[in-house]
């Protein structure tokens, strides 16, 4: 490993350490007259932050290389090395943290908290694969991010889910993002972070329940394609939404389809469209009044959720910690609970007055109700617009990847027969340059 | 263009076929893997629960031997242990030899001290022993342990990846060619997802929603409800001016007021300002502060405390005391206690109640509800009774209750901010009905409670008794006074006592002043002036005695039932039948009635004397008599 | 309708481009606020840290690390060390005898040794291969002697995870992150 | 047909396996105590219960408190000396304050360095220590004069005075310095020597005081030691008496004990002890009569806790000074109040 760097900066710092303490005024010591001198104490210092830059650019290139390998190479084998690698190196080598979907939080509480500020390698790595996902598509989820690659490579023997069953599934997501920002925004927790299932795993080290969940996930990602990334994955959301509208596309054919539907079933995450059928006629007006209504409902059900996240405020502001001292402090000076907990012991020990305590409670309560407005009003307007989805409909003659859930793994090319008469025409502009051994018989022959 | 399927066939890699023989080895290979793992993972979670499990238990044995080890061994217990101690259970050989002989020399002379303390030397290493050798067991296993899941873990690991490695190839030889099912009628097909599509997010939106008002709805703790006025409490100026409790400042029964109405008529509505129904039962009498009148009433089911306009008779507010517990099976009282008998108290900034079911509320002026307690439903007789006290930030709750012998009786002092027990006494009486009062004896507090067999004094601020004497007898429901300088305590039907209450611990013998054998009350309190007390019986029969020695100066038959007990005003004594009937007798050498007032309506409680009125709680009515200028 | 699909192809496209560099420009937005808030309060990579004046050894850093064997352990502030001869961070609340034996000793996992400098004075060294960070030490130290035990986030074990889960699961609040650059929050020395 | 109903098979095993996961990693989840409510789930060897030790037997208290807490207002108080008259004067922050047992304040001394111990002579005079300097002022608060510091090394933690004597504990030279009124120095007591048999004040902590008892010797702590010695005005070691013991009541706790005393009327002795907060009594002989106050009273009322956090422990070192009347007047220096306790008479 890095020891050595360890070592330097250990040195370094165990000297900045002593300037520290000898500074502040102090009792003096026994006058040994062993002539003993005190040891002064180690500080082994954290990983450099130099490696933070090299893990940055790591990413960067493994992005540019993940874009390539999807959009121009087109081999799955080859996304599955790349694949291998990130989960080596983001995984195991550099155990995880901060990944790009963790780093949502970081930024977040940024902006929300003036005492904390996200570092610029932090920022990058929130910001580096949304830029990508923008213009190449989600070649991040399909070989750079670690999580995504130990899913991927547990799925053994892939189930297709029906749309509906997935389009619900995957409202889950929402909530969860709408969540993990009204909490790091509150500076409650890192709910990302905390319920991780992989990390432990990528740790090799962990709490025995997180240990289980992460181990059922990989159980269903063996017959459900990647559970995480559709599912769950907060990051994942965003990451719909910008490759929706990203410049280059995954193209299932290298040309025109063909309609062959060979494709039809590669997909084990369900991204492939098939081509439209022109609507039934008797379904047209009253499809075209349910849309209406359905937009009518929009604001009704942004109201109504912002509403419903804003009463959730005593519940959801729990999971600060302040908010739980203050409630339990309150139970202890009421008589309704008996005896103290570490927290409350800790907290009299300071001598704080309770008053203030209850003050900022109170107020970070008041914050959770204004978050709850925001966060509820966002999963109403989810949910009013995946109402409303279904409803429109637009005009498809090709069999052609969903952009938003495609998560180019590049399964589906090599189930595409114009991929292989291109690569066979590759073949043949490059053929093989056979070497024959030159004929030996003729020259015997003349020796005769 | 069109490319024929064979043509493709050709083509695909995927149309290998399985019989390769590198087929077979990568299952075996992914077998292997997948089977290492199963068996690292086996030994893994051996190791978590032995870990766990098993070592606390170990460890624990370890603390109970370093204690044992500390306590302090006499000979007798010294040589019992080593009888006990089995010769081959140690392991260092010499020490059991060494012990062997101890034991086979010590019976020859067993007075020999100096032996004595080599057995006891002896012993000590060998206890030392034990625990030194479980100790580095111990942490020999520990660390152990600790390496061992450190290395499983990369095990396990390398388990998966050669599964992962087998499987997967293996499934590469095995590729099936793709083989597009029939398609079903594409045009309602698409219908139909876009319907599910939406009934799917419908109910994902049900669930959501709900959960989320579920939630919502749970019970929450509120922290606005701390209030700040908490620490400040009234001052003796304050509450001499009202009427705070039972029978009013300190509970003595003597009204600071002098203007108080001579003359009223119920049922001609003369001198009556406002007469307003009162929702619930409760023998309780109303408490006064300001403008404002408290009661309580209740019933099995529901216990309320109703805040009154003093001025216009308007009920202000009407709040429940809900137990906070839900466990409240339905308790049976007398029918005559009720389960609103006890008198609530006020403080001047919040009001506190208490019911026959032991559940205890307060509330500000303005009826919001600050805390409630649930003390354990007391086991009364007829149905606890007593009423309420407060001494400066304490609620003083006299919970006697049971045989004296299961000393279930106490003395509660409850926080009146948080309601939090502050402190808690145990009381060596039965069940009684009497409440306490606090009073100052050389400027130090002292509550006041009568029980069978003794009158205790208390120190409010911690609950330690400061003395007590035995006097009493029987079921005791009348409260004691404090007047001229001594506490007056009844014993129903027969005794009259007077002790003086500057004495510490044990005063019986010392500090009873006198002791004097009347027709005493059974129910209602004593009252007294300073020179005379005056005794109600319930049937009516007055008693007036001298305070110096209680000797009896005169006695009246009124040939009435009496609940409420009597009070002073100014040199007037106040005394209200069970009729409702207000007889209104001078204070004097003889007795000397100046006049009835008829109500009109049956009164089991007190009244309360203030500026000018009377507030008079009758069966169903709260009544304020006053005049109107 | 009657449109051409060309131009509403065309259409399309552009308007997805326009959508595109909105959300471009929205990401850089946010990277930039993000990057100029970090530069305001010029704070860089932070680590997690324990406020050893706010601790109260509680003892769920030894369990509550992501870490099996826990990347807190227990250092010594020699500097404010009395050097005790019977110190009670090393002893039992009652040792029978005062010395090294297994049964006087406090640390369960006798993780500090204890040397003799000179008389009176012994000199308390932790092994930290073996403190698990209960913190049991910490609390015989601070409370009987001089407090020169403190439990601290040792930056060679420590993830560093983005949540530090003991942070979270510390009733004092005594974990803060802290400058990478300065990652050890020295115990002061401040009696006088 | 077959084959049909296998696949049938293996979709149902399938759903059912995937269903039972999502259960247990619901379960999982719901269980995971992310925030510390369940404490640490160390075994019980791991856990340090300080409040057993901090409990005392009801029986042996003495004392009650007799008054109201005086707040000195003081944010760190550190000593605390009575005048004849009976007036309290508290040192804290960067004066010293005077206090009637009504807790009016009467005044105050501004001083432009921390005091660290204080006492007053029976002329009203009063000693004021610094760090590492003393300083006299008289009862009109008038400053008479600054002696020169005593080594930079110096850490002043005890002043006694005599009819014409003053004696200064250094717990940073850890030794006494006696000197005259005019502040010359007469000699040091209590280095350490061998011939003499003075075994040398062990001093780990800046606790060390020391006072001069009506039989004329000078006491003073040696808390490592967890003893108090008597020397005689010239250096000499009389003899001297204390334990160490943590569980029973009669040694003082700890690294280093007792950290102040006092000497009552009676000649008899009270003594404050850091760690296990409490104040004790003991005879002239050193015997133990009982006790003062524990941590119940003392630290937090009702509980036997000692301390949490480290700070609060490091400032839970009381002083306490004494009246004619066998009043005992504690200087909470975690509150910073002053507390008065009288004998209850009920114990004996």
């Amino acid at each position: 490993m890095i020891r050595p760097a360890y070592i330097t900066i250990s040195l370094a710092l165990s000297v900045l350490s002593c300037t520290i303490s000898s500074a502040v005024e102090r009792f003096p010591p026994p006058d040994f007259e062993s002539g003993y001198v005190q040891p002064t104490p180690t500080t082994p210092g954290p990983r450099q932050t130099m490696y933070e830059y090299i893990d940055t650019a790591v990413l960067f290139a493994a992005l540019f290389l993940a874009t390539l390998l999807v959009l121009k190479v087109r081999k799955r084998r080859a996304i599955f090395v790349m694949m291998i690698f990130s989960l080596v190196y983001f995984g195991f080598w550099r155990k995880g943290c901060v990944c790009p979907i963790g780093a949502i939080q970081n930024v977040t509480l940024s902006f929300f908290d003036p005492g904390y500020s996200v570092p610029i390698t932090t920022t990058l790595f929130f910001l580096l694969p949304l830029i990508f996902t923008l213009f190449f598509a989600r070649s991040f989820c399909a070989a750079v991010c670690p999580l995504g690659a130990i899913q991927d490579l547990v799925l053994l023997r892939p189930t297709s889910l029906p749309q509906w069953l997935e389009s619900g599934l995957r409202l889950f997501a929402y909530v969860y993002l709408a969540a993990a920002v009204l909490f790091a925004a509150t500076g409650s927790a890192f709910i990302i972070c905390r319920y991780d299932p992989f990390v432990s795993f990528l740790r090799l080290n962990g709490s025995l329940n997180i240990l289980i969940l992460g181990a059922c996930f990989l159980f269903i990602g063996m017959f459900i394609g990647r559970p995480y990334c559709r599912f769950i994955c907060p990051y994942g959301v965003i990451l719909r939404q910008l490759s929706r509208i990203s410049k280059w596309k995954v193209t299932i054919t290298p040309d025109d389809c063909i309609k062959c539907r060979l494709c039809e079933d590669s997909c084990p995450f369900g991204a492939i469209k098939i081509p439209t059928e022109d609507w039934p006629a008797h379904d047209y007006n009253k499809s075209k009044r349910r849309l209406i209504f359905l937009i009518i409902l929009l604001p009704i059900l942004v109201l109504s959720f912002g509403w419903i996240g804003s009463i959730l405020q005593p519940v959801t502001s729990r999971v600060h910690a302040t908010v739980r001292l203050a409630d339990r402090i309150y139970l202890e000076e009421s008589g309704q609970a008996e005896g103290t907990t570490d927290a409350s012991d800790a907290f009299r020990a300071t001598g704080k007055d309770i008053k203030d305590l209850y003050t900022e409670a109170l107020a970070i309560q008041s914050r959770f109700g204004l978050g709850g407005w925001l966060a509820g009003g966002f999963v109403g307007l989810v949910i009013a617009l995946k109402l409303i989805v279904p409803s429109l409909r637009r005009h498809r003659s090709d069999y052609e990847a969903d952009m938003a859930s495609c998560l180019a793994c590049g399964r589906c090319f090599e189930y595409c027969p114009k991929e292989h008469s291109k690569r066979k025409q590759a073949k043949e502009e490059f053929p093989k340059r056979e070497i024959v051994r030159l004929g030996a018989p003729e020259t015997m022959g003349e020796n005769r | 263009m069109k490319i024929p399927t064979d043509d493709i066939h050709k083509a695909s890699p995927l149309n290998n076929k399985v019989t390769s023989q590198w087929y077979y080895t990568a299952v075996t290979t992914a077998v292997i893997g997948g089977v290492f793992f199963l068996i690292v993972l086996e030994l893994m979670l051996f190791n978590y629960f032995q870990r766990t499990v098993a070592e606390p238990k170990r460890a624990d044995k370890l603390e109970e031997l370093k204690i044992q080890l500390r306590q302090p061994l006499n000979d007798s217990q010294l040589l019992s242990h080593i009888q006990e101690l089995d010769v081959k259970s140690i392991p260092d050989p010499n020490q059991a030899k060494q012990l062997k002989l101890l034991k086979a020399e010590f019976p020859a002379n067993p007075q020999d001290q100096q032996l004595l303390s080599k057995i006891r030397n002896l012993y000590m290493q060998i206890r030392q022993n034990n625990i030194r050798e479980l100790d580095l067991q111990i942490r020999q296993i520990r660390m152990r342990r600790w390496d061992f899941s450190r290395r499983g873990s990369y095990l396990l690991l390398s388990g998966v990846v050669v599964f992962l490695i087998g499987i997967k190839s293996a499934s590469a030889y095995k590729k099936k060619l793709p083989l597009p099912q029939k398609q079903p009628d594409k045009i309602n097909e698409q219908v139909r997802k876009a319907i599910y599509a939406r009934w799917a997010v419908t109910v994902g939106l049900v669930i959501l929603g709900s959960g989320a008002l579920f939630l919502a709805t749970r019970p929450w703790i509120d922290l606005t409800t701390t209030d700040t006025t908490a620490t400040s409490f009234p001052t003796m100026e304050e509450t001499s001016q009202n009427w705070p409790r039972f029978r009013g400042p300190g509970g003595l029964g003597v009204s600071n007021y002098t203007n108080i109405p001579e003359s009223w008529n119920g049922t001609t509505g003369e001198a009556i300002l406002w007469k307003t129904r009162v929702p619930l039962p409760g023998h309780n009498s109303p408490i006064v502060w300001g403008d404002r009148v408290f009661v309580t009433g209740a019933d099995p089911n529901v216990r309320q405390v109703y805040c009154f306009d003093a001025l216009s008779g308007k009920l202000l507010w009407n709040r429940p005391v809900k137990s906070p517990s839900q466990d409240t099976k339905p308790i049976d009282v007398f029918e005559d206690t009720g389960f609103a008998a006890s008198t609530a108290v006020t403080d001047g900034r919040r009001v506190y109640a208490i019911f026959a079911t032991g559940d205890v509320g307060c509330f500000n002026f303005e009826g919001k509800e600050l805390w409630i307690r649930k003390l354990e439903v007391p086991d009364s007789a007829y149905g606890y009774a007593s009423s309420l006290a407060i001494y400066r930030n304490l609620l003083l709750i006299q919970y006697d209750q049971g045989a004296a012998d299961d000393e279930m009786s106490k003395l509660i002092a409850l926080d009146t901010f948080t309601g939090r027990t502050v402190w808690e006494t145990k009381r060596p009486v039965p069940n009684s009905w009497s409440s306490p009062i606090v009073v100052e004896v050389e400027a130090q507090p002292q509550i006041i409670t009568c029980g069978d067999p003794c009158v205790i004094a208390y120190n409010p601020t911690n609950g330690t008794e400061i003395w007590r004497a035995k006097c009493l007898g029987g079921e005791i429901a009348p409260s004691p006074i404090y007047t001229a300088g001594l506490i007056i305590a009844i014993e129903p039907y027969t005794t009259m006592v007077a002790i003086r209450p500057d004495g510490r611990g044990d005063v019986t013998k010392t500090h009873i002043v006198w002791k004097s054998d009347q027709i005493t009350p059974d129910i209602s309190c004593p009252v007294s002036n300073g020179e005379l007390i005056f005794l109600l019986t319930t049937e009516g029969f007055l008693t007036c005695c001298k305070t110096t020695d209680g000797t009896k100066i005169w006695e009246q038959e009124l040939q009435k039932d009496f609940l409420a007990s009597p009070s002073i005003v100014g040199n007037r004594l106040y005394m209200l039948s069970e009729k409702g009937v207000m007889y209104i007798s001078e204070i004097g050498a003889e007795y000397k009635e100046l006049a009835r007032c008829q109500l009109g309506e049956e009164c089991f409680a007190s009244p309360a004397f203030m500026d000018g009125r009377i507030y008079i709680r009758a069966k169903n009515n709260l009544y304020c008599i006053g005049t109107t200028d | 309708m009657s449109k051409n699909p060309q131009q509403e192809q065309t259409r399309r496209q552009m308007l997805i481009a326009a959508l595109r560099y909105g959300a471009l420009g929205l990401l850089g937005a946010t990277g930039g606020a993000a990057v100029f808030a970090g530069k305001k309060n010029n704070t860089q990579n932070t680590v997690w840290q324990i406020d050893p004046e706010i601790c109260i050894a509680c003892g769920n850093c030894a369990t509550y690390c992501v870490l099996e064997e826990s990347a807190v352990k227990c250092v010594h502030a020699y500097a404010i060390c009395g050097y005790c001869r019977i110190c009670f961070g090393f002893f039992g609340p009652e040792p029978a005898d005062i010395n090294e034996a297994a049964e006087n000793q406090l640390c369960p996992t006798g993780a500090i040794k204890r040397t003799f400098v000179e008389d009176p004075y012994y000199e308390y060294t932790i092994d930290e291969s073996l403190c698990m960070g209960c913190g049991k030490c910490v609390k015989g130290c601070s409370t009987f002697g001089n407090g020169s035990l403190y439990l601290q986030v040792r930056h060679d074990r420590c993830k560093n995870c983005n949540e530090c889960s003991i942070a979270a699961a510390c009733p004092s609040g005594a974990y803060k992150r802290v400058p990478a650059d300065k990652p050890y929050l020295l115990k002061r020395v401040d009696h006088v | 047909m077959k084959s049909l109903s296998a696949t049938a098979n293996t979709k149902i095993l399938i759903a059912g396996i995937i269903v039972l996961a999502v259960a247990v990693a619901i379960i999982a989840v719901v269980k995971f105590d992310t925030t510390g409510k369940r404490g640490s789930g160390l075994g019980r060897e791991f856990i340090y219960d300080l409040g057993d030790l901090g409990k005392v037997d009801p029986n042996l208290i003495l004392y009650k408190e007799s008054a109201q807490a005086i707040d000195t207002g003081f944010t760190e108080s550190r000593a605390i000396a009575l005048n004849s008259r009976g007036t309290i004067y508290v040192a804290g922050d960067k004066s010293v304050r005077k206090f009637d047992e009504n807790g009016n304040n009467l005044g105050e001394i501004k001083l432009n360095d921390a005091p660290m111990c204080l006492t007053i002579d029976t002329d009203g005079k009063i000693y004021i220590a610094m760090k590492n300097h003393v300083q006299i002022y008289d009862d009109q608060h008038k400053l008479l004069t600054t002696w020169q510091s005593l080594g930079k090394n110096a850490v002043l933690t005890g002043i006694a005075v005599s009819k014409n004597d003053v004696f200064v504990a250094d717990a940073g030279n850890r030794i006494v310095h006696h000197l005259d009124k005019t502040g010359k120095l007469i000699n040091r007591i209590g280095d350490k020597d061998k011939d003499r048999n003075i075994p040398g004040f062990i001093i780990p902590s800046p606790h060390f005081d020391l006072a001069v008892a009506p039989d004329g010797l000078l006491r003073v702590v040696n808390p490592g030691n967890h003893r108090i010695e008597a020397y005689t005005y010239n250096g000499d070691l009389e003899f001297s008496w204390g334990k160490f013991s943590n569980t029973d009541l009669k040694g003082f706790c700890g690294c280093c004990n007792p950290v102040n005393f006092a000497i009552l009327a009676d000649e008899s002795f009270v003594t404050v002890e850091k760690g296990l907060t409490r104040l004790k009594i003991y005879d002239p002989e050193g015997a133990f009569v009982g006790v003062v106050a524990g941590p119940e009273q003392l630290v937090q009322e009702g509980t036997p806790r000692i301390c949490d956090t480290a700070a609060e422990c490091q400032t839970g070192s009381f002083d306490v000074a004494v009246d004619e009347s066998g009043r005992i007047f504690v200087i909470d220096t975690i509150k910073n109040v002053v507390r008065t306790f009288t004998r209850n008479p009920q114990k004996q």
